[in-house]
Protein backbone atom coordinates (compact mmCIF):
# COMPACT_ATOMS: atom_id res chain seq x y z
CA UNK A 1 0.00 0.00 0.00
CA UNK A 2 1.31 3.52 -0.84
CA UNK A 3 1.59 5.80 2.00
CA UNK A 4 -1.30 8.33 1.68
CA UNK A 5 0.29 10.96 4.06
CA UNK A 6 2.17 14.47 2.74
CA UNK A 7 5.59 14.16 2.76
CA UNK A 8 5.83 17.33 5.12
CA UNK A 9 3.85 14.73 8.24
CA UNK A 10 5.62 14.92 11.49
CA UNK A 11 8.05 11.89 11.57
CA UNK A 12 8.01 8.94 13.66
CA UNK A 13 9.92 5.56 14.04
CA UNK A 14 8.85 2.04 14.53
CA UNK A 15 11.09 -0.26 15.61
CA UNK A 16 11.00 -4.04 16.00
CA UNK A 17 14.07 -5.98 17.76
CA UNK A 18 14.07 -9.60 18.61
CA UNK A 19 16.89 -12.39 19.60
CA UNK A 20 16.02 -15.29 17.49
CA UNK A 21 17.03 -18.27 19.26
CA UNK A 22 16.41 -21.52 16.44
CA UNK A 23 16.85 -21.20 13.03
CA UNK A 24 15.15 -18.26 10.99
CA UNK A 25 13.92 -17.13 7.75
CA UNK A 26 15.10 -13.58 6.83
CA UNK A 27 12.34 -13.17 4.15
CA UNK A 28 9.47 -14.29 6.09
CA UNK A 29 10.31 -11.60 9.02
CA UNK A 30 11.66 -9.12 6.20
CA UNK A 31 8.38 -9.60 3.91
CA UNK A 32 5.30 -8.32 6.61
CA UNK A 33 7.76 -6.08 7.94
CA UNK A 34 8.22 -4.25 4.53
CA UNK A 35 4.76 -4.72 3.61
CA UNK A 36 3.50 -3.13 6.54
CA UNK A 37 6.24 0.61 5.90
CA UNK A 38 6.09 0.09 2.19
CA UNK A 39 8.40 2.98 2.26
CA UNK A 40 10.02 4.54 -0.49
CA UNK A 41 13.24 3.08 -0.19
CA UNK A 42 14.28 0.08 1.96
CA UNK A 43 17.86 -0.99 2.99
CA UNK A 44 18.59 -4.26 4.42
CA UNK A 45 21.46 -6.52 5.31
CA UNK A 46 22.00 -10.02 6.32
CA UNK A 47 24.34 -11.43 7.66
CA UNK A 48 25.20 -15.45 7.75
CA UNK A 49 27.72 -18.03 9.61
CA UNK A 50 30.60 -18.70 7.38
CA UNK A 51 31.78 -22.43 6.94
CA UNK A 52 35.53 -21.42 8.24
CA UNK A 53 36.83 -19.93 11.28
CA UNK A 54 38.85 -16.40 11.77
CA UNK A 55 41.76 -18.90 11.49
CA UNK A 56 40.49 -20.51 8.39
CA UNK A 57 39.60 -23.89 9.96
CA UNK A 58 36.73 -26.15 8.40
CA UNK A 59 33.65 -24.89 11.54
CA UNK A 60 30.91 -26.65 13.18
CA UNK A 61 29.06 -24.35 14.40
CA UNK A 62 28.89 -20.83 16.55
CA UNK A 63 27.62 -20.52 19.97
CA UNK A 64 26.11 -17.19 20.38
CA UNK A 65 26.51 -15.86 24.32
CA UNK A 66 24.54 -12.73 25.41
CA UNK A 67 23.82 -11.03 27.75
CA UNK A 68 19.83 -11.84 28.91
CA UNK A 69 18.16 -8.20 29.43
CA UNK A 70 20.66 -6.46 28.64
CA UNK A 71 21.63 -6.94 24.63
CA UNK A 72 17.87 -6.66 23.98
CA UNK A 73 17.95 -2.99 25.78
CA UNK A 74 21.37 -2.31 24.14
CA UNK A 75 20.11 -3.28 20.55
CA UNK A 76 16.69 -0.83 21.36
CA UNK A 77 18.97 1.76 22.20
CA UNK A 78 21.06 1.85 19.16
CA UNK A 79 18.53 1.29 17.14
CA UNK A 80 16.57 4.08 18.39
CA UNK A 81 19.97 6.11 18.42
CA UNK A 82 20.45 5.41 14.68
CA UNK A 83 16.69 6.20 13.32
CA UNK A 84 16.36 9.36 14.82
CA UNK A 85 20.46 10.23 13.30
CA UNK A 86 18.94 9.30 10.24
CA UNK A 87 14.96 10.43 10.71
CA UNK A 88 13.89 6.82 9.52
CA UNK A 89 10.67 5.61 9.34
CA UNK A 90 11.00 1.86 10.67
CA UNK A 91 13.90 -0.11 12.24
CA UNK A 92 14.51 -4.03 12.40
CA UNK A 93 16.73 -6.21 14.28
CA UNK A 94 16.86 -9.52 14.16
CA UNK A 95 19.77 -11.09 16.33
CA UNK A 96 20.74 -15.14 16.43
CA UNK A 97 21.48 -16.63 20.10
CA UNK A 98 22.37 -20.11 21.10
CA UNK A 99 24.36 -22.46 18.51
CA UNK A 100 24.47 -21.25 14.92
CA UNK A 101 25.28 -23.57 11.75
CA UNK A 102 27.19 -22.57 8.99
CA UNK A 103 24.69 -21.15 5.98
CA UNK A 104 21.94 -20.08 8.69
CA UNK A 105 21.55 -16.11 9.20
CA UNK A 106 22.80 -14.62 12.50
CA UNK A 107 21.41 -11.12 11.93
CA UNK A 108 19.35 -9.14 9.89
CA UNK A 109 19.05 -5.53 9.68
CA UNK A 110 16.15 -3.78 7.98
CA UNK A 111 15.62 0.32 7.67
CA UNK A 112 12.67 2.18 5.52
CA UNK A 113 13.08 5.92 4.83
CA UNK A 114 11.38 8.49 2.62
CA UNK A 115 15.13 8.45 1.03
CA UNK A 116 17.75 5.87 -0.38
CA UNK A 117 20.53 8.22 1.25
CA UNK A 118 19.29 7.64 4.73
CA UNK A 119 17.39 3.97 4.60
CA UNK A 120 21.37 2.63 3.25
CA UNK A 121 23.17 4.92 6.03
CA UNK A 122 21.29 3.76 8.78
CA UNK A 123 21.70 0.03 7.95
CA UNK A 124 25.32 0.57 7.52
CA UNK A 125 25.78 2.28 11.08
CA UNK A 126 23.51 0.15 12.51
CA UNK A 127 25.40 -2.78 12.10
CA UNK A 128 28.43 -1.11 12.48
CA UNK A 129 26.98 -0.49 16.07
CA UNK A 130 25.54 -3.78 16.98
CA UNK A 131 28.87 -5.16 16.16
CA UNK A 132 30.97 -3.08 18.86
CA UNK A 133 28.30 -2.70 21.62
CA UNK A 134 25.46 -4.99 21.51
CA UNK A 135 26.60 -7.70 24.26
CA UNK A 136 26.96 -10.64 21.64
CA UNK A 137 29.76 -13.17 21.90
CA UNK A 138 30.98 -15.89 19.30
CA UNK A 139 32.78 -19.11 20.32
CA UNK A 140 33.80 -21.12 17.02
CA UNK A 141 32.82 -24.81 17.64
CA UNK A 142 35.70 -26.81 15.16
CA UNK A 143 35.05 -30.09 13.49
CA UNK A 144 36.62 -31.83 15.96
CA UNK A 145 34.14 -30.28 18.91
CA UNK A 146 36.75 -28.05 20.24
CA UNK A 147 35.89 -24.78 21.07
CA UNK A 148 37.61 -20.98 20.71
CA UNK A 149 36.03 -17.33 21.79
CA UNK A 150 36.83 -15.23 18.68
CA UNK A 151 38.71 -12.02 19.34
CA UNK A 152 37.24 -9.66 17.51
CA UNK A 153 34.62 -8.60 14.78
CA UNK A 154 36.26 -8.82 11.05
CA UNK A 155 37.50 -5.34 10.14
CA UNK A 156 34.72 -3.18 8.09
CA UNK A 157 37.93 -2.12 5.23
CA UNK A 158 39.08 -5.53 3.52
CA UNK A 159 42.33 -5.72 1.48
CA UNK A 160 41.18 -6.84 -2.34
CA UNK A 161 40.80 -10.86 -2.05
CA UNK A 162 43.60 -12.81 -3.91
CA UNK A 163 40.93 -13.80 -6.42
CA UNK A 164 40.11 -10.65 -8.10
CA UNK A 165 42.56 -10.57 -10.50
CA UNK A 166 40.74 -13.60 -11.70
CA UNK A 167 37.47 -12.20 -11.63
CA UNK A 168 35.20 -13.50 -13.80
CA UNK A 169 31.31 -13.04 -14.65
CA UNK A 170 28.53 -15.08 -15.03
CA UNK A 171 25.15 -14.17 -16.33
CA UNK A 172 21.94 -16.26 -14.77
CA UNK B 1 14.79 -11.02 48.52
CA UNK B 2 13.33 -10.51 52.00
CA UNK B 3 16.86 -12.04 53.71
CA UNK B 4 18.98 -9.52 51.24
CA UNK B 5 16.76 -6.42 53.10
CA UNK B 6 17.17 -7.32 56.47
CA UNK B 7 21.21 -8.35 56.28
CA UNK B 8 24.01 -6.53 54.93
CA UNK B 9 23.55 -4.41 51.61
CA UNK B 10 24.82 -7.01 48.21
CA UNK B 11 25.84 -6.77 44.90
CA UNK B 12 24.89 -9.26 42.18
CA UNK B 13 28.07 -10.28 39.86
CA UNK B 14 27.80 -11.18 36.13
CA UNK B 15 30.57 -12.90 34.53
CA UNK B 16 30.26 -13.73 30.49
CA UNK B 17 32.08 -15.95 27.66
CA UNK B 18 35.66 -16.22 28.31
CA UNK B 19 35.52 -14.49 31.24
CA UNK B 20 32.87 -16.69 32.45
CA UNK B 21 34.56 -19.59 31.23
CA UNK B 22 38.27 -18.52 32.97
CA UNK B 23 36.54 -17.70 36.29
CA UNK B 24 34.81 -21.22 36.48
CA UNK B 25 31.45 -19.38 37.33
CA UNK B 26 29.14 -16.69 35.43
CA UNK B 27 26.97 -15.58 38.32
CA UNK B 28 27.71 -14.36 41.40
CA UNK B 29 25.87 -12.53 44.85
CA UNK B 30 28.47 -10.54 47.25
CA UNK B 31 28.35 -8.08 50.14
CA UNK B 32 28.76 -4.32 48.93
CA UNK B 33 31.89 -4.41 51.12
CA UNK B 34 34.19 -6.70 51.79
CA UNK B 35 33.20 -8.88 54.83
CA UNK B 36 36.52 -9.27 56.64
CA UNK B 37 36.96 -5.62 56.79
CA UNK B 38 35.31 -3.03 59.10
CA UNK B 39 33.96 -1.15 55.90
CA UNK B 40 30.93 -2.18 56.24
CA UNK B 41 30.37 -0.50 59.54
CA UNK B 42 32.78 2.38 59.37
CA UNK B 43 30.70 4.31 56.61
CA UNK B 44 33.53 3.77 53.94
CA UNK B 45 32.61 4.85 50.35
CA UNK B 46 31.07 1.53 48.46
CA UNK B 47 33.95 -0.03 46.11
CA UNK B 48 33.97 0.73 42.29
CA UNK B 49 33.50 -1.73 39.59
CA UNK B 50 37.49 -1.69 39.21
CA UNK B 51 37.94 -2.08 43.02
CA UNK B 52 35.42 -5.04 43.06
CA UNK B 53 37.21 -6.82 40.09
CA UNK B 54 40.33 -6.85 42.46
CA UNK B 55 38.06 -8.27 44.98
CA UNK B 56 37.39 -11.34 42.55
CA UNK B 57 40.78 -12.73 42.86
CA UNK B 58 40.71 -13.10 39.12
CA UNK B 59 44.01 -11.27 38.12
CA UNK B 60 44.33 -8.19 36.69
CA UNK B 61 41.70 -6.08 34.81
CA UNK B 62 41.82 -7.92 31.25
CA UNK B 63 42.24 -6.15 28.09
CA UNK B 64 39.09 -4.59 26.44
CA UNK B 65 36.77 -5.56 28.91
CA UNK B 66 33.93 -3.18 29.69
CA UNK B 67 31.93 -3.16 32.71
CA UNK B 68 28.16 -2.85 32.73
CA UNK B 69 25.77 -1.71 35.71
CA UNK B 70 22.51 -2.53 35.69
CA UNK B 71 22.59 -3.59 32.17
CA UNK B 72 24.13 -0.23 30.74
CA UNK B 73 27.54 0.52 29.97
CA UNK B 74 29.21 2.16 32.59
CA UNK B 75 33.27 3.32 33.22
CA UNK B 76 35.17 1.16 35.82
CA UNK B 77 35.22 3.78 37.74
CA UNK B 78 31.90 3.90 38.45
CA UNK B 79 31.16 3.58 42.32
CA UNK B 80 28.92 0.66 43.06
CA UNK B 81 25.83 0.91 45.29
CA UNK B 82 23.55 -1.58 47.31
CA UNK B 83 21.73 -4.15 44.93
CA UNK B 84 23.07 -2.93 41.74
CA UNK B 85 24.21 -5.79 38.86
CA UNK B 86 27.62 -5.65 38.02
CA UNK B 87 28.51 -7.07 34.43
CA UNK B 88 32.11 -7.56 33.46
CA UNK B 89 32.30 -7.79 29.56
CA UNK B 90 34.78 -9.35 27.31
CA UNK B 91 35.69 -7.78 23.86
CA UNK B 92 31.83 -8.08 21.62
CA UNK B 93 31.89 -10.38 18.66
CA UNK B 94 28.32 -9.89 17.52
CA UNK B 95 26.81 -9.50 13.76
CA UNK C 1 23.37 -24.67 2.57
CA UNK C 2 26.99 -23.12 3.87
CA UNK C 3 29.70 -22.74 1.12
CA UNK C 4 32.01 -25.40 1.75
CA UNK C 5 34.84 -23.92 -0.46
CA UNK C 6 37.95 -22.05 1.47
CA UNK C 7 38.44 -18.40 1.40
CA UNK C 8 40.70 -18.34 -0.70
CA UNK C 9 39.15 -20.08 -4.03
CA UNK C 10 39.26 -17.92 -6.97
CA UNK C 11 36.38 -15.55 -7.42
CA UNK C 12 34.05 -15.23 -9.83
CA UNK C 13 30.02 -13.65 -9.80
CA UNK C 14 26.83 -14.09 -10.92
CA UNK C 15 24.48 -11.69 -12.63
CA UNK C 16 20.80 -11.96 -12.59
CA UNK C 17 19.36 -8.75 -14.52
CA UNK C 18 15.83 -8.43 -15.31
CA UNK C 19 12.93 -5.80 -16.34
CA UNK C 20 9.50 -6.07 -15.43
CA UNK C 21 6.56 -5.27 -16.98
CA UNK C 22 4.31 -5.82 -14.46
CA UNK C 23 3.93 -5.58 -10.52
CA UNK C 24 6.58 -7.82 -8.67
CA UNK C 25 7.31 -8.91 -4.98
CA UNK C 26 10.29 -8.38 -4.00
CA UNK C 27 10.88 -10.84 -1.15
CA UNK C 28 9.73 -13.68 -3.93
CA UNK C 29 12.90 -12.63 -6.26
CA UNK C 30 15.39 -12.13 -3.25
CA UNK C 31 14.50 -15.96 -1.19
CA UNK C 32 15.59 -18.40 -3.55
CA UNK C 33 18.44 -15.96 -4.98
CA UNK C 34 19.47 -15.61 -1.28
CA UNK C 35 19.20 -19.62 -0.76
CA UNK C 36 21.20 -20.14 -3.78
CA UNK C 37 24.50 -18.20 -2.48
CA UNK C 38 23.82 -18.57 0.94
CA UNK C 39 26.57 -15.54 0.84
CA UNK C 40 28.03 -14.68 3.99
CA UNK C 41 26.76 -10.94 3.89
CA UNK C 42 24.03 -9.58 1.82
CA UNK C 43 22.70 -6.02 1.22
CA UNK C 44 19.32 -5.40 -0.62
CA UNK C 45 17.60 -1.84 -1.59
CA UNK C 46 14.38 -1.84 -2.36
CA UNK C 47 12.75 1.59 -4.30
CA UNK C 48 9.19 2.07 -4.16
CA UNK C 49 7.21 4.60 -5.84
CA UNK C 50 5.86 7.58 -3.66
CA UNK C 51 2.71 8.23 -3.55
CA UNK C 52 3.24 11.88 -4.23
CA UNK C 53 5.33 13.77 -7.55
CA UNK C 54 8.42 15.20 -6.91
CA UNK C 55 6.22 18.62 -6.59
CA UNK C 56 4.45 17.58 -3.45
CA UNK C 57 1.26 16.87 -5.45
CA UNK C 58 -0.18 13.32 -5.39
CA UNK C 59 0.21 10.79 -7.94
CA UNK C 60 -1.91 8.76 -9.54
CA UNK C 61 0.77 6.84 -10.90
CA UNK C 62 4.74 6.79 -12.92
CA UNK C 63 4.92 5.37 -16.61
CA UNK C 64 8.21 4.24 -16.61
CA UNK C 65 9.81 4.57 -20.39
CA UNK C 66 13.14 2.34 -21.31
CA UNK C 67 15.55 1.70 -24.54
CA UNK C 68 14.37 -1.81 -25.39
CA UNK C 69 17.75 -3.45 -25.93
CA UNK C 70 20.04 -1.16 -24.71
CA UNK C 71 18.93 -0.32 -20.87
CA UNK C 72 19.09 -4.40 -20.17
CA UNK C 73 22.46 -4.55 -22.03
CA UNK C 74 23.51 -1.31 -20.12
CA UNK C 75 22.40 -2.58 -16.63
CA UNK C 76 24.60 -5.72 -17.42
CA UNK C 77 27.51 -2.99 -17.90
CA UNK C 78 26.96 -1.34 -14.78
CA UNK C 79 26.16 -4.65 -12.49
CA UNK C 80 29.47 -6.43 -13.56
CA UNK C 81 31.47 -3.26 -13.45
CA UNK C 82 30.76 -2.84 -9.68
CA UNK C 83 30.43 -6.88 -9.29
CA UNK C 84 34.62 -6.41 -10.34
CA UNK C 85 35.08 -3.44 -8.39
CA UNK C 86 33.98 -5.00 -5.21
CA UNK C 87 34.56 -8.47 -5.67
CA UNK C 88 31.25 -9.77 -4.87
CA UNK C 89 29.80 -13.26 -5.64
CA UNK C 90 26.34 -12.06 -7.05
CA UNK C 91 24.74 -9.17 -8.02
CA UNK C 92 20.80 -9.10 -8.33
CA UNK C 93 19.28 -6.24 -10.45
CA UNK C 94 14.82 -5.95 -11.08
CA UNK C 95 13.48 -2.81 -12.76
CA UNK C 96 9.95 -2.09 -13.40
CA UNK C 97 9.12 -0.76 -16.78
CA UNK C 98 5.62 0.71 -17.62
CA UNK C 99 2.55 1.78 -15.60
CA UNK C 100 3.64 1.72 -12.05
CA UNK C 101 1.25 2.69 -9.09
CA UNK C 102 2.51 4.47 -5.57
CA UNK C 103 3.83 2.17 -3.41
CA UNK C 104 5.01 -0.77 -5.77
CA UNK C 105 8.68 -1.65 -5.92
CA UNK C 106 10.42 -0.11 -8.84
CA UNK C 107 14.03 -1.16 -8.49
CA UNK C 108 15.84 -4.32 -6.51
CA UNK C 109 19.56 -4.62 -6.17
CA UNK C 110 20.89 -7.38 -4.16
CA UNK C 111 24.71 -8.06 -3.68
CA UNK C 112 25.95 -11.29 -2.26
CA UNK C 113 29.53 -11.43 -0.56
CA UNK C 114 32.05 -12.69 1.55
CA UNK C 115 32.15 -9.29 3.42
CA UNK C 116 30.01 -6.97 5.06
CA UNK C 117 31.49 -3.94 3.52
CA UNK C 118 31.72 -5.21 -0.19
CA UNK C 119 27.94 -6.23 -0.12
CA UNK C 120 26.90 -2.87 1.04
CA UNK C 121 28.97 -0.71 -0.95
CA UNK C 122 28.71 -2.41 -4.28
CA UNK C 123 24.94 -2.22 -3.57
CA UNK C 124 24.89 1.43 -3.10
CA UNK C 125 27.21 1.97 -6.10
CA UNK C 126 25.33 0.20 -8.28
CA UNK C 127 22.02 1.59 -7.66
CA UNK C 128 23.62 5.45 -7.93
CA UNK C 129 25.02 3.62 -10.83
CA UNK C 130 21.25 2.85 -12.86
CA UNK C 131 20.01 5.88 -11.47
CA UNK C 132 22.36 7.90 -13.51
CA UNK C 133 23.78 5.80 -16.46
CA UNK C 134 20.72 3.20 -17.19
CA UNK C 135 18.43 4.32 -19.63
CA UNK C 136 15.04 4.68 -17.99
CA UNK C 137 12.39 7.58 -17.87
CA UNK C 138 9.77 8.57 -15.44
CA UNK C 139 6.78 10.43 -16.32
CA UNK C 140 4.41 11.44 -13.27
CA UNK C 141 0.69 11.17 -13.87
CA UNK C 142 -1.57 13.02 -11.96
CA UNK C 143 -4.41 12.10 -10.01
CA UNK C 144 -6.44 14.36 -13.04
CA UNK C 145 -4.29 12.11 -15.75
CA UNK C 146 -2.16 14.71 -16.55
CA UNK C 147 1.77 12.95 -17.54
CA UNK C 148 4.46 15.36 -16.82
CA UNK C 149 8.30 13.85 -17.05
CA UNK C 150 10.72 13.75 -14.55
CA UNK C 151 13.88 16.42 -14.74
CA UNK C 152 15.98 14.77 -12.98
CA UNK C 153 16.87 12.39 -9.78
CA UNK C 154 16.50 13.09 -6.02
CA UNK C 155 19.84 13.65 -4.60
CA UNK C 156 21.53 11.11 -2.88
CA UNK C 157 22.27 14.16 -0.23
CA UNK C 158 19.28 15.55 1.84
CA UNK C 159 18.89 18.10 4.27
CA UNK C 160 16.75 16.81 7.43
CA UNK C 161 13.38 16.56 6.79
CA UNK C 162 11.64 19.45 9.13
CA UNK C 163 10.00 16.35 11.03
CA UNK C 164 13.39 15.35 12.40
CA UNK C 165 13.24 17.55 15.73
CA UNK C 166 9.79 16.23 16.51
CA UNK C 167 11.05 12.81 15.78
CA UNK C 168 9.40 10.31 18.65
CA UNK C 169 10.23 6.57 18.60
CA UNK C 170 7.92 3.38 18.65
CA UNK C 171 8.39 -0.18 20.21
CA UNK C 172 6.64 -2.66 17.90
CA UNK D 1 15.64 -5.01 -45.08
CA UNK D 2 16.81 -6.51 -48.74
CA UNK D 3 15.72 -3.08 -50.25
CA UNK D 4 17.60 -0.98 -48.31
CA UNK D 5 20.80 -3.19 -49.19
CA UNK D 6 20.54 -2.11 -52.58
CA UNK D 7 19.59 1.37 -51.90
CA UNK D 8 21.63 4.32 -49.92
CA UNK D 9 23.25 3.83 -47.16
CA UNK D 10 20.99 4.22 -44.02
CA UNK D 11 20.50 5.15 -40.35
CA UNK D 12 18.55 4.14 -37.88
CA UNK D 13 17.41 7.32 -35.24
CA UNK D 14 15.72 7.18 -32.42
CA UNK D 15 14.24 9.76 -29.43
CA UNK D 16 12.55 8.64 -26.05
CA UNK D 17 10.56 10.50 -23.44
CA UNK D 18 10.48 14.08 -23.54
CA UNK D 19 11.92 14.31 -26.75
CA UNK D 20 9.53 11.64 -28.54
CA UNK D 21 7.00 13.67 -27.58
CA UNK D 22 8.03 16.79 -28.41
CA UNK D 23 9.38 15.37 -32.07
CA UNK D 24 5.65 13.59 -32.42
CA UNK D 25 8.01 10.60 -34.02
CA UNK D 26 10.01 7.86 -31.77
CA UNK D 27 12.19 6.28 -34.83
CA UNK D 28 12.97 7.23 -37.68
CA UNK D 29 15.18 5.50 -41.01
CA UNK D 30 17.31 7.89 -42.50
CA UNK D 31 19.83 8.27 -45.27
CA UNK D 32 23.73 8.56 -43.76
CA UNK D 33 23.67 11.43 -46.03
CA UNK D 34 21.45 14.49 -46.80
CA UNK D 35 19.51 13.40 -50.12
CA UNK D 36 19.41 17.19 -51.20
CA UNK D 37 23.29 17.26 -50.65
CA UNK D 38 25.77 15.44 -53.13
CA UNK D 39 27.59 14.07 -50.47
CA UNK D 40 25.98 10.85 -50.94
CA UNK D 41 27.62 10.22 -54.15
CA UNK D 42 31.13 12.26 -53.78
CA UNK D 43 32.87 10.71 -50.95
CA UNK D 44 32.01 13.68 -48.10
CA UNK D 45 32.31 12.18 -44.69
CA UNK D 46 29.20 10.95 -43.31
CA UNK D 47 27.74 13.17 -40.14
CA UNK D 48 28.49 13.30 -36.56
CA UNK D 49 25.66 12.29 -33.71
CA UNK D 50 25.53 16.40 -33.52
CA UNK D 51 25.41 16.90 -36.68
CA UNK D 52 22.66 14.35 -37.11
CA UNK D 53 20.59 16.24 -34.26
CA UNK D 54 20.61 19.25 -36.74
CA UNK D 55 19.07 17.53 -39.62
CA UNK D 56 16.47 16.76 -37.76
CA UNK D 57 14.78 20.58 -37.37
CA UNK D 58 13.91 19.79 -33.97
CA UNK D 59 15.98 22.89 -33.07
CA UNK D 60 19.53 23.71 -30.74
CA UNK D 61 20.89 20.71 -29.38
CA UNK D 62 19.33 20.01 -25.64
CA UNK D 63 20.75 20.37 -22.51
CA UNK D 64 21.79 16.92 -20.84
CA UNK D 65 20.95 14.90 -23.67
CA UNK D 66 23.49 11.91 -24.14
CA UNK D 67 23.88 10.43 -27.41
CA UNK D 68 23.95 6.36 -28.09
CA UNK D 69 25.22 4.70 -30.64
CA UNK D 70 24.12 1.04 -31.11
CA UNK D 71 22.87 0.93 -28.50
CA UNK D 72 25.85 1.88 -25.75
CA UNK D 73 26.55 5.65 -24.83
CA UNK D 74 28.95 7.42 -26.85
CA UNK D 75 30.18 11.26 -27.74
CA UNK D 76 27.87 13.43 -29.65
CA UNK D 77 31.36 14.10 -32.73
CA UNK D 78 31.28 10.17 -33.14
CA UNK D 79 31.17 9.68 -36.74
CA UNK D 80 28.28 7.78 -37.89
CA UNK D 81 28.48 4.54 -40.10
CA UNK D 82 25.61 2.73 -42.33
CA UNK D 83 23.48 0.84 -40.61
CA UNK D 84 23.99 2.37 -36.97
CA UNK D 85 21.40 3.06 -34.24
CA UNK D 86 21.52 6.27 -32.90
CA UNK D 87 19.52 7.33 -30.47
CA UNK D 88 18.86 10.61 -28.40
CA UNK D 89 18.41 10.12 -24.77
CA UNK D 90 16.81 12.54 -22.02
CA UNK D 91 18.53 12.85 -19.14
CA UNK D 92 18.05 9.29 -16.91
CA UNK D 93 15.19 9.33 -14.84
CA UNK D 94 15.39 5.38 -13.32
CA UNK D 95 15.90 3.45 -10.24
Amino acid sequence: MADPSSPLRESSTTLSIALEAWPFDPFAVLRPWSTGSAAAAEAHFIGRVRGWSAAGEPLAALELEHYPGMTEAQLERLAAAAAARHAVRAVLVRHRVGRVQPGEAIVLVAVAADRRGPAQRCCQELLEALKHDAPFWKKEVGVAGQGRWVDGNTPLEEPAPPGQGTQTIRTA
Amino acid sequence: MTTDLAGPPHLQVRLFAGLREQAGWGERHLALHEPATPDAHNGAPPPTAAQLWQRLGLGPWPAGVRVAVNREFAEPGRILAAGDEVAYLPPITGG
